[in-house]
């Protein structure tokens, strides 16, 4: 396989004669010859990422073909949405993903001020870039966690976890809920920030900082992550393009494309943010990139508190949400994730209610067919890994 | 972009376009020349990302739209290509092959539109659904709410009132009501 | 006379159970301080002994499935029982006077035996796949290990575990550990993977094959493998500081000596994550096999030149 | 491999000298922030159970149920919300909502139980541990998701009106209305309230979805005059609304006005379905006495129910109270007309300048008519009887009112007082004021009142407006003395009045003699009241009849008197306002139809 | 689709399993368990002492309620001092919790688990959604009420409940095993007709993939 070829993987280099012919670029496998296994990680399974499942057939420790299962997490909050007014949407939105809800709550308001042609006011963009940021924070912190935890190392999931706990104390405060923060309605934000906020954030920023140089030293330059990591998971930049891949994936293979550069949003374009990228591909230059844009993140919230006006209206003028109607028309608007493009298309028909609203999460091809492809050739106890450092998010690809 | 839409109108028939903002267009094409059309689009004019493969359903004109968004990383445009299928035999072309990811949202919508993509594989394997034996959910005709009261036990003893009603109820419940108005023609 | 050692050795044994698992309970506080958090309580271990074994329903799967838990418990009473736990004490010497170095390391091996033929017993996938890193593991692990004691031996020229012991008194420079360091070196690398602290925990492996050969046994067949493990825990520090820490001679020296000898595990455990089971078994096959050889050459040609 | 990276990961053991992270006792320790979102609460005080939370829960957890202690009241349905907590997702839409800030959210976020049936509770009835906790959630006045402000109505300018009698108010155009009633909660409380009980939510939520049609038959199921009302109802309901408590009420009444305004006039009888009317199949006649909302009101729904009315009426005009109490630039003359060429255009008769009693008597009535309506209205004026009162320079703002409609001339005098709070005294402040400016030029006219400006009577828009115009407004002060001086009125002694009402609310007030005050004036008029003119009622109905002990003819729920064949109803018994004469004649109405079919 | 349609009618109330032997009935939760009596009252009080001071937890994070599972795993709140610990398999864990909406596909696994969990076995449900369907009561593929499908000891109130929540409610798990209040496992085997009967209404394919998961 042209992957495997590519890549710097220093596991058992299987020999693929042994295997039966392939045909469409799929083993074909037959189960009673022995030689093969076939075992289901997931979802009761601490090393998936949510509640998915992945069905591997394996031969000794190494994964032959793997296919993954969705729908644990099936809600149809589409279909939900299709029964609620515009307004009962954003409540909802947050759930499609946990770690990071607040991009959801954006993108959906966005669509719905997008489509009825509403301005929202400075201050709530300042704010909702604040938001949005510090929910990225959030979920890096989570991912850190996720990767070193996925490989053995505890004590970083740990300290990050934790350390995500003081950002939520953030969320808190600033919008009033913990995990699902609920903050942007269509037309602006919930609430303006509390008092001696900024001071808080500003604090934490550094005490962040100061934990990310601990897991630079713990986690970057540890030789046992490095040699796991290195080669793991290769993609390359034909399979961007191929397999529809966003986000640090992406860009830990040299495709240039941040949403919040290449279509800046909120208030990025008055921010100074550049694009990082790396151009391996594997599992640890995602891990690098990944640990860069949560220090870029950093920097960023410092930037955002700095600027964020004091006066102004947090929301637009808006019309009787409880009876709001929004002209016909159809919209997409997208977000940058920590996983990638994130985007809501949604098609309005003139009444109360959205006639469609679809979330596109950045996992989807993610979780699905890129984990399917790089899964082939990789030793079993590598996949919880291989699965984290593609930040698959499940609740967001099955909805 | 104005250039590029002349030149697709020279290419196929476009029945529809429509600027939404400076990044997104929409473009609906007819549903035999869609391949041509999004095979030129990711070779020659640099829309090879596809952000998703969706299906609206337009269930009073007996429509599946089915939308096909593209992106192109050097302009950063957004290209929707739209295109409307017949709801009562939902069936389209497989662009598996354009792009590897495609045969994935086939699967999706073949289990909840019930739209068929010969080809594509996989595409009648079920992805989030086990065991569905209702018509395919996402469909507008099908009551979420109605079936789930149906299946899914509901915790009794709640009842609520109208204030409205309670209020006549309560304050005015002799209130006559409205005569009838006798009419000739009746 | 007979009953005297019986008694002294039920002592001996229950005394090594319950410091192995307060060594287990102070080792999750230690991990725990790492991790920035309180961590349980040093008791913890017994009262998840006492959870497991009551539980109401244990389910079996065949009658191998019940020796599994029995021949891992007989591999920890064995390791143990053969080793002198206190130099010079009545109470603590077991039955070292019968048996050897050889009895011993045949006993560390034996219950990892017995835990694959119940745990392959199980039916669940991941059994035979935590046994098959399990026991690729200790083979890759034996070598160094082996090797050390092969040193140790040649250096002693007993296998003899009191007489190794005896050897050593009279000061820690006569300790192994000064006298034939290389053979100490392969030896402590080898047991970073028996003890199955990280970065050696491919056994377990939470993430990768849930906690590995036990993932069927339950209720009463899990409570015997967590005695095992502290019994076993014990009797591998003791045999450590035996054979290179220069044994002990009194309880508080046993104490000190292997806690030490254990928090070399944790010391390293709590830095790295853990490796593929192949870097694992490749690891202990290359520099610690070639310490564990310079140290035979050393103690060859030292002993040869004393 | 580099040494480095084998060495620098043991640096994790440097957070093991760190304090942990570690919260001692989470439980206690951590109280959610003071912007939590927690557990419900609800302030009875201000909750008016409109069911608004209940309306925007998308998880449909709330419901509305009877709350013990909670009254049914005009403007609170006595309902409160229950939350089931099997349902909440913790939002806060429904605090957000919420019209009157009553619900709101503590930051308490435990609660145990090992029967999943406990969570369902009221907010505010049940007790929990978390009622009285100061933090939490509640809405940043930041942010509306309804909107509190009214759409502003285009009014005439000061300058452009206040010489002319034209309509000040413009009407909502189509945008403006559609605007207004998706303001609409569609909670209802105010049906209730409104005497016709007319379907408010229902014609607004019509308007907004812009079919006007439907709106029209709506109105005209319990009130036939809504151009009428549309302009001079005293929004009874406005009071009632509940965006009212945090905001600007809806302004339904304009909405009302826009509908009507929208239909021409020959598309009634399509739209209403009347156009096709059965003609006098009943074979019953009814009488009605006054051509004013309740009579016209009762005529309307006889009339299409099948009757035979008609009505005398004793004033050349129709109208009654609407026409004559009320001046042209409120309530134009033509749109009066419109309402009531629309019921007459079904077979209503009105006989003019017929004055029962003298024209005719009661009597006559009763024996060529199957039944009988009186809605004669209060047409005398009251008088505060202080001395100088009897002077022929003081007036009765009625009888002014009526000489204006007329079309007969005032004497003007240049400078006037008025007497009285409500909305009469403003209008015939204002049309005096009118009529003075174009006497004279200007305006030289002094309202006062015994209520201070906050407890006046009169609407809010009509005091800012007769300032506008110019009139001086100084209330808060009772008429001591008119002073006459050669036969002539001098002017107004007043002293300050400390409160009107007693404890138990009943007229009572109290003055503060050594605060006096004196207002010039050469024509004092008189607008304290109205009272009744039953001299129509011979002798010997009146001793039939039953009376109340305030001198209120009584009668039933359907407004029949205590003579079967006699049914009173408009201001002289309940009111005075437009919309209780129309909803007395629609209810007399049903009245005589059952009262004629028992028969 | 008719024909699936015709055919599922047909599979209708059966299991997969129907006319498998006894032993490979279990593998699709068809398998009646046995009740069991506790111990003697003073030796069953030590061993509930135990249980509750040591309660291993089913790492199985079924819905939004695992995201809060690690902060409590974890240092800021750290469940492991009040002898909480996650296992990995059903086997050995005593703890189910439920943490929030069931979909049809994962209430088939969580009965699954559940029935693989060695009594005592003691469910902790979360938030709205396993009382009474939640912000999901209209989803067509979730669960309204999680008691009708397995016993449940205690609820917690929240969407999703905050950590401390959970500690509370981890409290109240512990009164309620101290007081011997706990006998899901012996509810279970008492009214499994009725569980299965409920559980068949809403999981039409009973088909599970392979052994583990």
């Amino acid at each position: 396989m042209s992957n495997l070829s590519k890549s710097k993987y220093r596991g058992f280099e299987a020999d693929r004669s042994k295997y039966p012919v392939e045909e469409e670029g799929k083993p074909v496998i037959d189960l009673e010859s022995h030689k093969f296994t076939k075992i289901w990680q997931g979802p009761q399974h601490p090393g998936v990422t949510g509640n998915m499942a992945v069905e591997l057939i394996i031969n000794g420790d190494e994964i032959v073909d793997a296919k993954a299962h969705m729908g644990y997490l099936h809600r149809s909050f589409e279909k939900l949405m299709e029964r609620r007014r515009y307004i009962q949407c954003f409540p909802i939105v947050c759930r499609i993903c946990v770690p990071e809800p607040d991009t959801n709550e954006y993108c959906v308001s966005a669509a719905m001020e997008d489509l009825a042609g509403i301005t929202v006011p400075e201050k709530a963009m300042w704010l909702r870039t604040l938001n949005l940021e510090m929910s990225r924070v959030g979920s890096f912190l989570m991912w850190i966690g996720g990767q070193a935890g996925s490989l053995g190392m505890g004590a970083i999931s740990q300290w990050t976890v934790g350390m995500r706990d003081y950002w939520l104390d953030l969320f808190e405060e600033m919008t009033g809920g913990r995990v699902y923060h609920m903050y942007m309605i269509p037309g602006g934000v919930r609430k303006n920030l509390p008092d001696g906020f900024k001071d808080r954030a500003r604090r934490l920023i550094v005490k962040t900082r100061r934990l990310m140089q601990d897991i630079d030293n713990t986690f970057l330059s540890n030789a046992i992550i490095k040699s796991r990591l290195q080669g793991l998971g290769v993609i390359s930049p034909e399979m961007v393009d191929e397999y529809g891949i966003v986000g640090p994936n992406a860009r830990a293979s040299g495709r240039e494309y941040d949403i919040r550069m290449n279509n800046p949003y909120v208030c990025y374009d008055n921010l100074d943010i550049k694009m990082i990228t790396a151009t391996e591909g594997d599992a640890y230059a995602r891990a690098q990139v990944r640990y860069r844009e949560l220090n870029q993140s950093l920097d960023l919230v410092a930037q955002i508190l700095d600027r964020i006006p004091e006066e102004g209206a947090i929301q637009a003028e808006m019309p009787n949400l409880l009876h709001w109607k929004i002209p016909q028309g159809q919209t997409y608007v997208k977000a940058e994730s920590t996983r990638g493009e994130h985007g809501f298309y949604m098609v309005s028909d003139g009444s109360e209610k959205p006639r469609r609203v679809f979330a596109r999460g950045a996992s989807y091809t993610h979780a699905i067919s890129v984990l399917e492809k790089l899964a082939v050739n990789v030793s079993v106890s590598d996949l919880a890994g291989l699965m984290v450092s593609l930040h698959t998010c499940p609740p967001e690809i099955e909805r | 972009m104005e250039q590029l839409i002349r030149k697709i109108k020279g290419m196929v028939h476009l029945k529809a376009y429509r600027k939404q903002r400076d990044d997104l267009y929409f473009i609906t094409v007819e549903k035999a020349q869609l391949e041509m059309i999004l095979s030129h689009l990711k070779k020659n004019e640099g829309f090879t990302h596809l952000a998703f493969l969706q299906a609206v359903d337009f269930i009073e004109d007996s429509r599946f739209q089915l939308t096909y968004m593209l992106y192109n990383y050097e302009t950063g445009v957004n290209l929707g290509v739209l295109v409307l299928i017949d709801r009562d035999k939902p069936e389209m072309n497989s662009i598996h092959k354009l792009w590897a990811h495609g045969w994935q949202y086939q699967r999706e919508l073949h289990e909840l539109y019930g739209i068929d993509f010969p080809g594509s594989p996989r595409v009648h394997e079920s992805f989030v659904l086990e065991g569905w034996e209702e018509m395919p959910p996402m469909r507008r005709d099908f009551d979420t709410l109605e079936y789930s009261e149906r299946t899914f036990f509901q915790r009794p003893g709640r009842s609520t009132n109208d204030p409205k009603e309670y209020m006549k109820e309560k304050m005015y419940k002799n209130y006559a009501a409205s005569p009838r108005i006798r009419r000739d023609d009746e | 006379m007979t009953m005297t050692v019986a008694l002294y050795t039920v002592i001996s044994v229950t005394v090594a159970t319950v410091y192995g698992l307060t060594l287990g309970g102070i080792v999750r506080k230690l991990y725990a301080r790492v991790h920035g958090r309180f961590g349980p309580p040093v008791w913890q271990p017994f009262l998840d002994i006492i959870q497991t074994h009551g539980r109401r329903v244990s389910v079996s799967h065949g009658r191998m499935f019940y020796l599994g838990p029995v021949f891992r418990l007989a591999g920890g009473l064995g390791t143990y029982l053969f080793i002198p736990v206190i130099f010079g004490s009545a109470v603590f010497s077991n039955f070292s006077m019968s048996g050897d170095l050889l009895l011993v390391m045949y006993f560390i091996f034996f219950g990892q035996l017995g835990m694959a033929l119940g745990a392959g017993q199980g039916g669940h996938p991941y059994s035979p796949m935590g046994i098959a890193r399990g026991l690729s593991q200790m083979s890759a692990f034996e070598v160094p290990f082996s090797l050390a004691v092969i040193a140790v031996a040649i250096q002693y020229h007993s296998l003899n575990i009191t007489s190794i012991v005896a050897a050593q008194q009279g000061g820690f420079m006569n300790w192994t550990l000064f006298t034939n360091p290389l053979a100490v070196i392969a030896a402590m690398i080898s047991i970073l993977g028996m003890n199955m602290h990280a970065p050696f925990s491919i056994v377990m492996a939470p993430q990768e094959i849930p906690i590995g050969p036990p993932i069927e046994m339950n209720g009463s067949f899990l409570s015997i493998l967590q005695t095992n493990r502290g019994l076993f825990a014990a009797a591998k520090l003791v045999l450590f500081m035996n054979l290179f820490f220069g044994g002990a001679t009194n309880i508080i020296e046993m104490i000190v000596k292997t806690f030490f000898i254990y928090m070399f595990s944790v010391f390293v455990g709590a830095a790295y994550p853990r490796f593929r089971p192949e870097q694992s078994f490749r690891f202990f096959l290359k520099w610690p096999a070639l310490i564990g050889v310079l140290s035979i050459a050393y103690i060859v040609y030292l002993g040869g030149a004393s | 491999m580099k040494l480095k990276d084998v060495l620098s990961p043991l640096r994790v053991w440097e957070r093991a000298a760190k304090k942990p992270m570690t919260i001692k006792d989470p439980i206690n320790d951590r109280p959610g922030a003071t912007n939590y979102r927690g557990f419900h609460k609800n302030d009875f005080s201000k909750c008016i159970g409109c069911g608004t939370c209940e309306e925007i829960c998308q998880n449909a957890a709330i419901d509305l149920v009877p709350v013990e202690g909670q009254e049914t009241v005009e403007g609170d349905s006595g309902l409160r919300p229950m939350i089931d907590y099997g349902r909440c997702c913790w939002c806060a839409l429904c605090v957000d909502v919420c019209p009157t800030g009553a619900l709101t959210m503590s930051n308490d976020y435990t609660w145990i139980a090992d029967n999943p049936e406990d969570y369902r509770f009221v907010p505010g009835a049940d007790k929990t541990k978390w009622q009285e906790s100061e933090k939490g959630y509640t809405r940043s006045p930041d942010i509306q998701i309804i909107d509190y402000d009214r759409v502003d109505m285009q009014e005439l300018e000061p300058e452009e009106r206040d010489k002319s009698f034209i309509e000040i108010v413009k009407g909502y155009n189509k945008e403006q209305a559609i605007k207004e009633a998706e303001r609409c909660l569609e909670c209802g409380l105010c049906i209730a309230t409104c005497p016709a009980h007319m379907d408010i939510p229902g014609y607004i939520a019509a308007i907004r979805d812009d079919d006007i049609d439907n709106a029209l038959r709506i109105l005209y199921e319990t009130n036939p005059m809504p151009e009428i009302c549309g302009r001079i109802c005293t929004h009874k309901c406005e009071t009632a609304c509940a965006l009212h408590n945090n905001g600007d009420p809806l302004a339904i009444r304009w909405l009302k006005r826009y509908i009507v305004d929208q239909v021409p006039a020959d598309k009634y009888s399509e739209i209403l379905g009347t156009d096709h009317l059965e003609d006098e199949v009943l074979n019953r006649k009814v009488a009605i006495i006054g051509a004013g909302p309740a009579g016209l009101s009762a005529a309307y729904y006889l009339a299409i129910m099948g009757y035979k009315t008609k009505v005398y009426e004793a004033l050349p005009g129709p109208g009654g109270m609407a026409r004559y109490g009320i001046p042209e630039y409120r309530l134009p003359y033509d749109q009066i007309d419109k309402d009531i060429n629309y019921i007459r255009s079904l077979g209503v008769e009105i006989q003019f300048n017929t004055r029962v009693g003298t024209d005719i008597t009661l009597e006559e009535l009763h024996s060529s008519y199957d039944a009988v309506f009186a809605g004669t209205g209060l047409h005398l004026g009251r008088s505060t009887r202080v001395p100088g009162a009897d002077n022929k320079r003081v007036y009765f703002a009625t009888d002014l009112l009526r000489e204006v409609t007329l079309g007969n001339e005032i004497d003007v005098a240049k400078n006037i007082v008025v007497i009285g709070g409500g909305n009469v005294a403003m209008d015939i402040t204002r049309t005096l004021a009118r009529l003075q400016n174009q006497k004279y030029g200007k305006v030289q006219i002094l309202t006062t009142c015994l209520e201070t400006e906050d407890i006046m009577p009169a609407d809010v828009e009509e005091i800012v407006e007769a300032r506008e115009e110019k009139a001086v407004i100084d209330p808060g002060w009772g008429p001591k003395e008119i002073e006459i001086r050669d036969g002539k009125v001098y002017g107004l002694h007043v002293v300050k009045c400390l409160s009107v009402f007693d404890e138990n609310g009943r007229f009572s007030p109290k003055f503060d003699e050594d605060q006096k005050k004196f207002f010039k004036a050469d024509m004092v008029v008189e607008s304290i009241g109205q009272g009744m003119d039953l001299s129509y009622l011979s002798e010997g109905i009146k001793s039939d009849l039953k009376f109340s002990p305030r001198g209120r003819i009584e009668v039933d729920d359907s407004f029949q008197s205590s003579l079967q064949w006699l049914f009173v109803g408009g201001d002289i018994i309940q009111g005075p306002d437009v919309i209780h004469g129309i909803a007395n004649g629609y209810i007399a109405a049903k009245g005589i139809d059952t009262y004629l079919n028992a028969e | 689709m008719n024909k699936k349609h015709i055919d599922d009618i047909e599979k209708q109330m059966k299991l997969a399993n129907e006319g498998l032997p006894e032993c490979e009935r279990c593998l699709f939760s068809d398998d009646r368990p046995s009740s069991v009596e506790a111990f003697n009252k003073y030796y069953e009080g030590f061993l509930n002492w135990a249980r509750s001071r040591s309660l291993w937890m089913l790492a199985f994070g079924t819905g939004c309620g695992a995201t809060e599972l690690r902060p409590l795993m974890t240092s800021r709140f750290d469940m492991a001092r009040f002898g909480i610990f996650p296992r990995p398999t059903p086997r050995q864990a005593s703890v189910f919790v439920v943490g929030g909406y069931a979909s049809i596909k994962t209430i088939k696994r969580i009965i699954r688990s559940y029935e693989q969990m060695q009594g005592p076995k003691y469910v902790i449900a979360l938030g709205s959604c396993t009382i009474n369907g939640g912000m999901y009561y209209d989803s067509y593929n979730t669960i309204n009420r999680l008691d009708y499908y397995i016993p449940v000891d205690v609820y917690i109130a929240g969407c999703m409940p905050r950590p401390e929540a959970l500690i509370a409610g981890f409290n109240r798990l512990k009164e309620k095993i101290r007081a011997g209040e706990c006998e899901g496992m012996n509810e279970y085997t008492e009214k499994f007709d009725w569980y299965k009967e409920n559980q068949k209404q809403i999981i039409k394919d009973w088909n599970m993939p392979d052994y583990n998961w």
